[in-house]
C-alpha cells in the first residue's frame, strides 16, 4: 500500500524522524487556516500517488494569504497525470543548504535489506544511479542484526554527506531504518533530505509503501486504506479481498494463483485476444469469492468473454463451480462464461456445472482450448 | 531416487489441529506420506485421526524420528513455527503459508542460514513438495503427479506447478520431485538449490523450470545452468503479456523497468541452452519429445 | 581566518620526550603554535623545556583545555596513542607516524567515525597542517609558508606539500591553511574533507590540490568539486610518468590497469572545472595568475 | 611483500586452512624424495611471483617417479617472464569437483575490508569481475567488527557455493579472514578454492601479499625475507631501506618523499629526459642513507647523470649534503650529480656543498632548472 507525501510524514513522525511542521488541506479555505497557523512562507503540494508533480505545476511556495489561495485553488483538482487532487499539504517553507537522498528496501536477491545514501538528492535517484552510481553509498543490513549507530556513522562518512550534517543524518537513519522494519514498510524513502542552512537534517519529502502482509500487527494503518486507489473497480475488488488489476482488453480472467493467472494472459494474448483483467482468486477461495469476482468482471463494460481458469490445489473446484452458479442466480452476468476445471475435486466441480452448461456457460478440457473458445467468444 | 524428500521421511505437521493443517495433513498421509506427529502448544497427549500430537516440535522429534515438519500455521505464527522447528532438530521445513510479512521472512530466512546452516526451508506461500509415490508435503493434489520419473520439476508459481505436473501426467511422463519455492520475497529454496539436486540425483533425467516475471532468479538459474547443468531444462516464463509496474499477485511478480521481465528471463535461460516454451502445454510437449528421444 | 586549526588552538604532543617529538614539538611552539602540554606514560610532571608532560591525554586535556593532538610516537603505539587521544576530549588529531600497519590503520579509522565521531584525524604518514602565522602542528618548515592568505592547500604527498607552499610563497602569495592528508592507505582526512573547509572559508579565495598516482580519491573529489565547490581550483597529479603496477614509495602510489592512473585523474579534475597542471612550477605559476586576477 | 605459493601455503597452514600436503624442491632429487613422500600422482608447480605460470609449461602432473624427475628437470630453470624458477613445489594432486574463488583486501574508497566470493574461480578474477560480476559475491566488512561464521554462512549461500560445500567454505573464509588481519596481509587469495568428489573444500593455490609496515609484530616474516627480489640492485637498495624501482632511462634520480620523487619522474619526462629509477630515500634521511642512494645509483651502468632532488622537511638538507660529500669520499661516481637543495636547513646545506662544487656537482636554484641540466649533462 502506498501512502501519500502527508500520510508518510505522519508515519514518520511516529519513528520521530523530523519534518517540516505542516497539515492536510482539502479546501481553499483549509490550506489559508493551515498556512496562517505554520507561518510564511509555505509550500502548497498536491497530495498524487504519482512522481513529476512539480513539473505538473503540483507543488507552489506561497509568500502570503494571497498567494496560499491562489495556489491552493490552482491545484485542488488539477489533473496529474491521470490523477485528480482532492487533497494539499501545506507546509512551511524550508531553506534548503543541502540535498540528499535515503532510502531502505529489501535487497532479494541478497535476501537482506538495502540501503541507499547519496549527497546527491533531490533528483531521480534511478537517474543518479545509472549516470554517477559511484555517487550512491550502498550498505548491505543483515536483517537479523540490523542497523547501529555505529555502522550508520561509517555510511554518512562513504556517502560524504556534509561533516556538520553527519551526526544527525546518523540518527535520522537508524529511525528511518527502525521506521523501515518495526514499521513494515516495503519501501521508506527521503528525497530529497535537506540540510538546511542553520544546520538542520530533514524530511522533505517521504514515500512510503506498506506490506499489506503486516496488517494484521498495524490497525493504524485503517487510516490510511480510507484514502486508496480511485479505481472503482479496483476499489471492489479490495473491498472484497480479491487481487484484481484492470487492463485494457475485452477478455475478463478469472483464476487462481498468480502464476496461472499470470499464464491465463499470455495464453490468451498468444490466441489472438487481449485481457481485459488479471483476476487472482487466490489459495482457498470458496463460493463467495468466485462469485464476488464474477461480479467484479461484470461491472467492467469492455468484457465481451471471461475466462475461468482454475487449477484446484488448496482452492477446491467444487467451490468453484458453486461459486459460479451463485454469482448467476445473483446478477445477469453479461459476457459468456468459458470454464477449465482441473485439480482438487475437479470431477464433482464438473459435475455440479453440468446440467447449467448452455452457450453462455461452456467447459474446455484444456487452458488453451479455453483460451481460443473465450477468444472466438469475445470477437463474435 | 527423488531429492530432499522420499518414502522414508518421516514428517510432522506443525498446526495439525487447526483447518487446513487438519485437512492437508491428513490427505498427505492418505498419499502414503509419513505424517509422524502433529505440534499444536497446549493439545500435547491428543492425537487427530491417530496422528499423535506434540506441544512441541522438540517432543515430537524425540518421540517420532521426524526429520520434515510441514507448517501449515496463520501469518503471525509461522516465522516462530520455524525457527522452532529449527531448533527442534527438523532439517526440511514446508510452509505453505501465505500472507508473511516480509520483514518476518528476512528475519527468518537469515537467522536459519546463519544458526541453523544444515536446515532446509522451502516456502513460505509455496504448494509444498511431492516426489510421486513416496512422499507429498504440502497442498499439491497426489492424483495429478505421476510416479517413477523421470523429470524433476521447479516452479516459482502455485497452481503452474499444479498445470505442470498435470501436462506432464497427462502424457504419461512421471517425476522424480517436483518442487514449488513459492514467489515471495524471500524463498526459502532457490530455484538454484533444486537445479543442484535434480542435476545430481540419478533418475532424474530433465528438468521443467517454471519461473514467472520480476526479481532476477531466473537469470541467476540461467547461469548456474550454463556452468554446471548437463541435463536438458525446459522452461516457461509466466508474465509475457503483463504489463510493467503492477504487482501480479504476490510480490515477486513485478517488473520494474526493463528488469525481470519475461523476455529478459527467456533470452537468459535460451542463452544456457534452456529449451523455452511460450506456454505450460508448449512446454509440457517439449519436455515428452526430449523425454522420448533418452 | 584558516581551517582546523587557528591562533588559539591549543596543542598537545603525544611523545613529546621522544627525539622527533621533542625536535618537532619545539619547532611548532618556536613558530607561535599553543603547545600547551606533553603526554608520555610514566614521565608525568616532568617538562620539556617548560612545555608540561603528563602521563595521559585525559589528564593534560584536563590540565591544559587542549583540543588538539600532535601524535609523533612510533607505528606500534600509533593507534593506541589516537584512540587515547579521542578518548581523552581531542577533537583534532595530527599523526605523522610513517609505518602503521594497514589492519591498524583500518581499525582506527573505522573506532574513531563510530565512537567518536566528532574527531578528526589528520594522516597518519603526513606533514601535518599549518595556518601560517598562527598554528603549526607537524613536520612542515614554518619559513616556506607565507600568512596572509588567500589560498588554501591539500596534499597528498609530503614534500610536494612544501613543494607547493615553497612557489607560492616565493611569488609572495599566502595561505590560509595548508594540509598535508597523507598518502597511507587509510588516512583520517581526505581531499573532499578539506575542500569543503577551504569551500566555507571566507578568507580562502582559490585552493590549489596536490594529488598522485593510485586509488580513486582524486577522482572522488573531482566529482565533488563539480557539484559544490564554487572557488577556482588548481591541480597537480604526481605519478605522469610512473609505471603501473609499481608501488611508488608508499602503498597509495600504484597504478592497477586502467585505474588510478595519472591521465585518468587530470581528466576527471579538468572535467570538474579545474585548472591541471602538469609540474608543480605551473600549478604554482597558475595560482598567481588567479590570485592576482581576483 | 608477496609470498611464493609454497609460503602463502604454509602461512595459510598456520591459521587452520587445509592445503594440499606437500613440500618444496630445489633440484631433481628433492623433487622425487618429496613426491614419493607425499604420493602419487603429485602436481609440480614451478614457484614463480608472477602469473601464467600453467601457460608457460610450469606445472605439471606426475603420475610416477619418471614423470616427476622429467617435470622437474623440465621446470627448474624455466624462464617464466622474466622470473627463473629456482625452487618446485610438489603437492598431491587434487581431484576437484568444483574451483571457487575467495580473497580478502582492503577496499580503500570505503575503508573497510573487501572480501570477494565466487562460485566460478579457477580462471583470472579479473576476467570473470569484467564479464559476469554478479557472480562475485562482495562482502564489505567493518575492520572494527571482523568476520563471524554467521556472516561467513550468508555469505556463501549469496555466492551459490555447493551446498555441500557451504559451511566447511564458511568455516574455512572466517580462517582466511583471521590470516588476513592478524596475519597482517594486504592481499589474501585463494584461486582455485576446491571442492572434492568427496566433498572437502581446501586451497590448492595461495597468493599473499604480506603488509611490511607490520613486520615488527611478525619476526617469522624473516624466513620469507630470504627469497625476496632477484634484482641486485633493488636487493642492495633494500638492504639499505631505500625505496627503489628500476626504470629503463638514463638519469638516476634521488628524491625525498615519493610524491617529490614522481614528480621529479615527471619533470624529467616533460624537459626531454628519463628516468633510470624511482628512489625515494623517505623522511629523515641522514648522511648515511644519503650516501647509500648514491652509490645504489652509481651500480647501474645505465646512468648518465644523476639529479638529487631534495625538499627537507623532516629531511634536513645539511645531512643531505653531508651525504653527497660521503659518498663522494667513500667510492668513485662516475656520473655528475645536480642538486637541487630546499627546505629545513637548506641554507646550511648549501653551504655545506658550496666549496665542492664543480662541473660534475652542480646545484640549480629550481626544480625544473636542475632537471634541465641534469638532461643536458646526460645526453652529452
Amino acid at each position: 500500500m502506498d501512502l501519500f507525501e502527508y500520510q508518510g510524514k505522519q508515519y514518520f513522525s511516529r519513528f520521530g524522524i523530523a519534518v517540516s511542521p505542516g497539515d492536510i488541506a482539502d479546501t481553499v479555505e483549509e490550506a489559508v487556516a493551515v498556512a496562517e497557523r505554520v507561518g510564511y512562507p509555505v509550500v502548497v503540494k498536491a497530495q498524487v500517488k504519482v512522481g513529476g508533480r512539480g513539473k505538473a505545476g503540483g507543488v507552489k511556495l506561497a509568500n502570503d494569504v494571497d498567494e496560499v489561495r491562489r495556489h491552493a485553488g490552482d491545484i485542488l483538482g488539477l489533473d496529474i497525470k491521470g490523477h485528480v487532487v482532492r487533497r494539499l499539504w501545506i507546509e512551511r517553507s524550508s531553506d534548503i543548504a543541502k540535498e540528499y537522498y535515503a532510502s531502505f528496501t529489501l535487497d532479494r536477491p541478497h535476501k537482506s535489506h538495502l540501503g541507499m545514501l547519496s549527497a546527491q538528492g533531490g533528483v531521480e535517484i534511478e537517474v543518479v544511479a545509472e549516470e554517477n552510481p559511484e555517487a550512491i553509498a550502498f550498505l548491505s543490513i543483515d536483517p537479523v542484526h540490523g542497523l547501529d549507530l555505529a555502522t550508520a556513522r561509517r555510511w554518512v562518512h562513504e556517502a560524504e554527506l556534509d561533516e556538520v550534517a553527519r551526526e544527525q543524518a546518523a540518527e535520522l537513519l537508524v529511525k528511518l531504518y527502525d521506521c523501515y522494519t518495526t514499521g513494515d514498510c516495503d519501501l521508506a524513502e527521503i528525497n530529497p533530505l535537506i540540510l538546511t542552512p542553520e544546520g538542520q537534517v530533514h524530511a522533505l519529502d517521504a514515500k512510503v509503501t506498506l506490506d499489506e502482509n503486516a496488517s494484521f500487527r498495524h490497525p493504524e494503518w485503517e487510516e490510511f486504506r480510507a484514502t486508496e486507489t480511485d479505481d472503482p473497480r479496483e476499489k471492489m475488488a479490495k473491498e472484497k479481498g480479491l487481487n484484481y488489476i484492470g487492463l485494457d482488453g475485452s477478455i475478463g480472467i478469472i483464476a487462481n494463483g498468480a502464476g496461472l493467472a499470470m499464464s491465463t494472459l499470455d495464453v490468451v494474448n498468444q490466441v489472438g485476444g487481449s485481457a481485459a483483467n488479471f483476476l487472482d482468486i487466490g489459495g482457498g477461495a470458496n463460493a463467495d469469492v468466485m462469485a464476488a469476482a464474477l461480479e467484479v468482471i461484470n461491472s467492467d463494460p469492455k468484457v465481451t468473454a471471461i475466462f475461468v481458469n482454475i487449477f484446484g490445489g488448496i482452492t477446491r473446484v467444487d467451490e468453484v463451480a458453486k461459486g459460479v452458479l451463485e454469482a448467476l442466480s445473483r446478477v445477469s452476468i453479461a459476457a459468456p462464461i468459458v470454464l477449465r476445471l482441473d485439480g482438487t475435486n475437479a470431477v464433482e466441480g464438473r459435475a455440479i456445472l453440468a446440467p447449467h452448461l448452455n452457450d453462455r456457460l461452456i467447459t474446455e478440457p484444456t487452458m488453451l482450448d479455453a483460451a481460443r473458445r473465450a477468444v472466438s467468444l469475445a470477437n463474435a | 531416487m527423488s531429492i530432499f524428500v522420499d518414502e522414508n521421511t518421516k514428517v510432522i505437521v506443525q498446526g495439525l489441529t487447526g483447518g487446513q493443517g487438519r485437512f492437508h495433513g491428513l490427505r498427505n498421509r492418505d498419499y502414503g506420506t509419513k505424517i509422524v506427529g502433529g505440534v499444536t502448544p497446549g493439545k500435547g497427549g491428543t492425537d487427530v485421526e491417530g496422528i499423535p500430537v506434540f506441544n512441541s516440535v522438540k517432543e515430537a522429534v524425540a518421540a517420532t524420528g521426524a526429520t520434515a515438519s510441514f507448517v501449515v500455521v496463520p501469518p503471525k505464527f509461522a516465522s516462530a513455527a520455524i525457527l522452532e522447528a529449527a531448533e527442534g532438530g527438523i532439517t526440511f521445513i514446508v510452509c505453505i503459508t501465505e500472507g508473511i510479512p516480509a520483514h518476518d521472512e528476512a528475519v527468518t530466512y537469515n537467522r536459519l542460514v546463519e544458526d541453523y546452516p544444515d536446515v532446509r526451508l522451502l516456502g513460505p506461500n509455496c504448494p509444498g513438495i511431492i516426489s510421486p509415490g513416496k512422499c507429498n508435503i504440502g497442498i499439491t493434489s497426489g492424483d495429478i503427479a505421476l510416479a517413477g520419473g523421470p523429470v524433476g520439476i521447479v516452479s516459482r508459481s502455485g497452481t503452474l506447478t499444479y498445470q505442470a505436473l498435470h501436462e506432464l501426467s497427462q502424457q504419461g511422463i512421471g517425476q522424480t520431485t517436483c518442487v514449488g519455492i513459492g514467489g515471495d520475497p524471500v524463498p526459502g529454496t532457490n530455484f538454484i538449490d533444486c537445479l543442484a539436486a535434480f542435476e545430481a540425483d540419478p533418475e532424474t533425467k530433465a528438468v521443467m523450470m517454471i519461473g514467472e516475471i520480476g526479481g532476477s532468479e531466473e537469470e541467476r538459474a540461467a547461469e548456474w545452468i550454463k556452468l554446471n547443468m548437463t541435463k536438458p531444462v525446459v522452461s516457461y516464463i509466466a508474465g509475457v503479456t503483463a504489463p510493467p509496474g503492477r504487482k501480479m499477485g504476490h510480490a515477486g511478480a513485478i517488473i520494474s523497468g526493463s528488469k525481470g521481465t519475461a523476455q529478459a528471463k527467456m533470452d537468459a535461460l535460451a542463452a544456457a541452452g534452456v529449451h523455452v516454451c511460450v506456454n505450460p502445454t508448449e512446454a509440457g510437449q517439449k519436455m515428452v519429445e526430449i523425454v522420448r528421444a533418452l
